[in-house]
């Protein structure tokens, strides 16, 4: 398993330091902290009742790593805790925001559960619910990527659960066979929902998968941000050279519950939390930054606290906003609204305006 | 008689039946120590065994797959599909191999599997927590879909499903799973499948239903009668394929006015189905048009989804519209 | 103009847009040496080169998967699945994230996707090179269900697929891909999606119909002039949906009298839609029961599918059953 | 990849000969002959426009030593082109013959195409023509099986273009974690009608498919009976033993087209149809036997005449019979008749009766 980084922040022996600025390496954490702080404050409003649902992306944040070695204009696919990504590459946390709250500013126009949302500016694929769908989509746009702008890639992100789904195998077969440049990120936490990993499968590493579609794999700590940003940098060039697609078992664990309707503690101990807290990439990643001097309590802590009031005010002003116009229900099923469509709604106007 | 839910009746039949018959099997992804996300299978696993009710890898080609083989061997399987939404990968499976077996093979292989799966909206969970796609199933020789509207058949029908050698989908109105509870009788007892009863005589207008809708079709006709004299027949239909047509036709000769109140897509849905027996069989009885209160034509929405959604409000005006017709 | 069968029409419209457009690209099992199973790809991937036509892998979902990628990515795929029975393992692709992209994204990702397959009966191809699920897709909301009958529509319906920003399922009537030759224009043209034919005029009785069934309609309307006098008018509905309302609607307005002709099984199919809408919209035209004439509710047979399928009888039965009324 | 024969029926230097006794070997040559015997019978009857459709065996048929592995009640899932399976288990000539005809003795009653059939007499499945999905099927019949009667086997036959199916991804997959006792075998023949390998996978192997879901995998010469057989007994000793699934990919060639329907000459070269005829698994067994003396010219000659006869004895009588009644049209839908069915019953009366 790559690793670099220990858990004191040290570099592991025999590892090697990747040369980063550090400016790029404060940003990593400034946007865990932007995540983490979402995840705190999503299950908040949904405690309340203000927001109907949250997935937590906590334990995972050195998902970040991956985004910060591709482009700009390369796609990414999420799964569903990646919003590290998305927030790497600028998303401003105003749209989150307003998405959680489904209001008229909502870029999915409140069509979609909270956390499930993609930005086409970014190149940030609109995630599904039913898991998997998105790996094989994800190697067909970077076949077209390829043709169409020769050294594009696309990274696509996905559960241990995830692999045995349908599209996986479809969707690294596919990208073995076509040598597209696709970058498989599996998120192996360990579990799906409740299910473990040990049924999900029998196969000794996530990894091992690879083999059968005659793709190159690596299994990384995915608590490991260094790391997590090498293997990715790896397989990005890969891509770009045209030898094709790359399979990145990413090793890590939820902290938190699988999303707010989920409790835990049915099916794991409260010990593996406690071990795995002990390895929180935010740490790790922390004590490294602070060893080399490029953060301190105090720049850490404004950063909490930016982010902490940026977020509030975000939410104080989501909240206030009305949710999208009635019209909304109907458009976009097709470019143009077809005559059944525009019948629906009339009807949908009248019993609203009795309301 | 125990007083209980939906779901608790859906989870009784099932304890019953593991109990009574060891060829009965669940499968389903978190069913076995967290006993299926909605609960219905809570203790099952610790009860009957981790043979008998297995957590299964994230995959439901797999788990109807899987259950066929089973069921060939001769194993009743009762898998579950987390939310029917999640069942479109296992399409294939249900309608090229567990709809047509018994017909392909001549009648020598068969395999009796009820897919299990909660269905429907209005519990705020957008495009992919929500559908309720009957009609697909019901345009599938071979199959029998059943949908209950309260404890008592819940836990007859489910037991029926099982015991039936035919494959059943047994959609569960996941809307109504805690709504309310009845006394139900404990251990083993069937409702027939394939029949449907009127749960309100009328004479005025039929609106025919089944599932959590039933309940909205229920409160429409409710205060039909209180606001505007008007009588309405309510007819649940609990097994929409292959439905009971001899009740719809009783009904509907009677009154001379339908109504289908059915929560997905209007076209093509199965409220299409009814409005076309009806067009077809009993067309000069009719007195106004046969109309069909259904969600829109638009993938499940998530904030607008009390708009989308079949309401009293939207029933009493159809009712209105063939009454003043 | 040259002169091409349905078959021939669909080949060329593809070489037209290959050649016009390069972000066309098509993708499918034998779809580039082999030239398809029916050769309906023949040359094309000689001519426009192997990244443009490409031979997948033995899956339905990954080939439409992989399509919806390249189409979110900008490209305008054109997937073949080999025959339309094989589309199920494709549907969770199809249903969920074809059909509800530009939905679920607030209009932001979209993916310009023509699903082409031959289907339906009369080819001897039993259960599973036979089937016509057309009601399945129209019963999805955010795609488009195209169904051609002429080379003509064919290649126009086909470039229209190809170059509409939606989802298209594009169902080729494989029973007459060689059936008969027609003039077709060279290069480049368009029939619109959406829009209804009539092929026949009448008075008296309207058959609506689409696909290979269109001729059986033609034929039954063409005997029932000649033996009964009773003057038919057929109705070529081209896309089933989202369907042209308007057409329809004058059609039986001055008929009084429909007759659907669809092939798949009758419960839950297409002919329902069309029933239902009539019999919600203009039943007080209605003179007659609105008739269906389907296939069975039975998989595909083999030996029997004569039986099995509409015929111009049955439809002429039908004709007498309402004519007579 | 293992094997124990070489062309000339001699032993492979070392390997080890099974210990088989001369009945059953002949029982195996004596099965090769009646598969060969149907595929030749049955193209003519096709090209007769007799039957409508043929699927052929030859090149595979080598899949016999598969059977002969098992026992008689364990069940068998074919893809389309182990017939030989069928007929070593004792399947009469005539019940195929009845079938390819579709006539009132056939037990498919008629509705499937020719060279799809099952009989339940034998635990040998009706396959689908779906491809794949029998492979999943086979893990919960052997899942099933090992509940019901501890030690007892699954073999399921599949193509390599079926490896590519969800069904063979989630087959595998739940095999693994249930340790089911299903042997999996490949018939890799390395086309999917038009579609090489090299197009269907980019693994090196097929066996490395295995790998991926834990299960252990045995490459072996698909044209070498006798390997076929030894494989395959191992295969069902860790079975029966409690030791989970064996997945073997079994190294062939068709040497006819896919179906009646292909031309195979429009993707792939005589000279490799040639090469692999040298190849042959009946002229390799044949040689064999000759060499031990279990068969001589004139044996074999007898046994071909033989089977020669009967099938056309059994074509005549199959011929003549007629097809299914109009009732089998609507029967076995259900196990009971719904009134809808019943009704269109009567309706399709109505019109036959006036033809
Ligand atoms: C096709 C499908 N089946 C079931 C579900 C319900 N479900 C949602 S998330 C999930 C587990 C996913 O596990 P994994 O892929 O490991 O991702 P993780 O949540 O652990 O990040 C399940 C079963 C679903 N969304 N889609
Ligand atoms: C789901 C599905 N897609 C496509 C087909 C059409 N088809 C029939 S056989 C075949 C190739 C199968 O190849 P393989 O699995 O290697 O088996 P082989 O015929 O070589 O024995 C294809 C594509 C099908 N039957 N089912
Ligand atoms: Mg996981
Ligand atoms: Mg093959």
């Amino acid at each position: 398993m790559r690793k670099i980084l220990n858990l004191d922040g040290t570099i592991k022996k025999g590892a090697e330091e990747p040369d980063i600025p550090d400016e790029e390496l404060l940003k990593w954490y400034d946007v865990m902290v932007q995540v983490r702080t979402l995840d705190a404050k999503g299950i908040r409003l949904q405690r309340q009742g203000r927001v109907g649902f949250h997935i937590f992306t906590t334990g995972q944040e050195a998902h970040i790593g991956i985004a910060a070695a591709l482009n700009s204009d390369d796609w990414i696919f999420p799964a569903y805790r990646e919003h590290g990504a998305a927030l790497y590459r600028g998303l401003a946390l105003e749209k989150v925001v307003n998405h959680l709250f489904a209001n008229d500013r909502d870029t999915q126009k409140g069509r979609r559960l909270p956390g499930l949302f993609g930005e086409k500016s970014i190149n940030f694929v609109n995630p599904s619910a039913p898991i998997g769908t998105q790996i094989v989509q994800a190697t067909g746009a970077s076949y077209a990527g390829m043709e169409f702008n020769p050294g594009e890639v696309t990274a696509v992100f996905f559960g241990d659960g995830a692999t045995s789904s349908n599209d996986f195998h479809s969707g690294v077969n596919f990208a073995g066979v076509y040598k597209a440049p696709t970058i498989f990120v599996c998120m192996n936490n360990q579990f799906a929902i409740s299910v473990p990993i040990e049924k999900q499968t029998a196969a000794e590493k996530i990894v091992d998968k690879a083999v059968g579609y005659g793709v190159p794999g690596e299994r990384v700590d995915g608590n490991d941000i260094l790391a997590m940003y090498e293997v990715a940098k790896e397989a990005v060039e890969r891509g770009r050279n045209g030898e094709g697609p790359t399979f990145i078992e990413a090793f890590t664990y939820r902290l938190g519950p699988h999303t707010s309707s989920d409790d835990p503690s049915r099916y794991r101990e409260d010990e593996d939390v406690e071990n795995w807290q002990k390895k929180d990439p935010m740490v790790r990643f922390k004590n490294y930054l602070t060893n080399k001097g490029i953060l301190t309590e105090d720049t850490e802590k404004a950063l909490w606290d930016k982010y902490d009031k940026l977020v509030n005010k975000l939410i104080e002003e989501a909240d206030k906003r009305p949710k999208p116009k009635m019209e909304t229900m109907f458009t976009d099923v097709y470019e143009e609204l077809p005559w059944h469509l525009k019948e629906q709604w009339e009807e949908v106007k009248y019993f609203t305006e009795d309301d | 008689m125990v007083e209980m839910n939906i779901l608790e009746a859906v989870r009784d039949a099932m304890d019953v039946m593991l109990a009574k018959d060891e060829t009965v099997y669940l499968m389903g992804e978190d069913i076995g120590p967290n006993g299926g996300v909605f609960r219905a299978t809570e203790g099952l696993q610790a009860k009957h065994g981790v043979n008998r009710v297995l957590d299964t890898p994230l995959n439901e080609s797999g788990i109807i797959g899987f259950a066929i083989g089973m069921g060939l061997r001769g194993a009743k399987a009762v898998p579950e599909i987390q939310f029917i939404d999640f069942i479109f990968p296992a399409f294939d499976q249900i309608v090229s191999e567990l709809a047509k077996f018994r017909y392909r093979s001549g009648g020598q292989f068969t395999a009796n599997v009820t897919i299990r799966s909660p269905y429907g909206g209005g519990v705020r969970g957008a495009h992919y927590h929500s559908q309720s796609p009957e009609a697909l199933f019901a345009h599938t020789p071979g199959l029998k879909v059943v949908v209950p509207s309260n404890p008592y058949d819940a836990k007859g029908l489910l037991i029926a499903s099982i015991q039936d050698p035919d494959p059943v989908i047994f959609m569960e109105p996941k809307r109504i799973y805690r709504a309310f509870k009845e006394d139900v009788p404990e251990g083993e007892y069937t409702v027939p499948i394939g029949k449907a009863e009127v749960v309100r005589e009328g004479t005025d207008v039929t609106l025919i239903s089944y599932g959590a809708m039933l309940h909205v079709a229920v409160e429409a006709a409710q205060i039909a009668a209180q606001e505007d004299g008007i009588n309405c027949e309510v007819i649940d239909l609990k097994t929409v394929y292959p439905l009971d047509i001899d009740t719809i036709e009783k009904s509907v000769k009677k009154t001379g006015r339908v109504i289908s109140v059915t929560e997905s897509p209007k076209t093509a849905g199965f409220g299409a189905e009814i409005s076309a027996l009806i067009a077809e069989r009993y067309i000069e009885y009719m007195e106004a048009p046969i109309i069909r209160v259904t969600g829109y034509d638009v993938p499940f929405p998530f904030v607008l989804e009390h708009d989308y959604m079949p309401t009293a409000d939207r029933v009493l005006d159809a009712i209105d519209r063939v009454w003043n017709y």
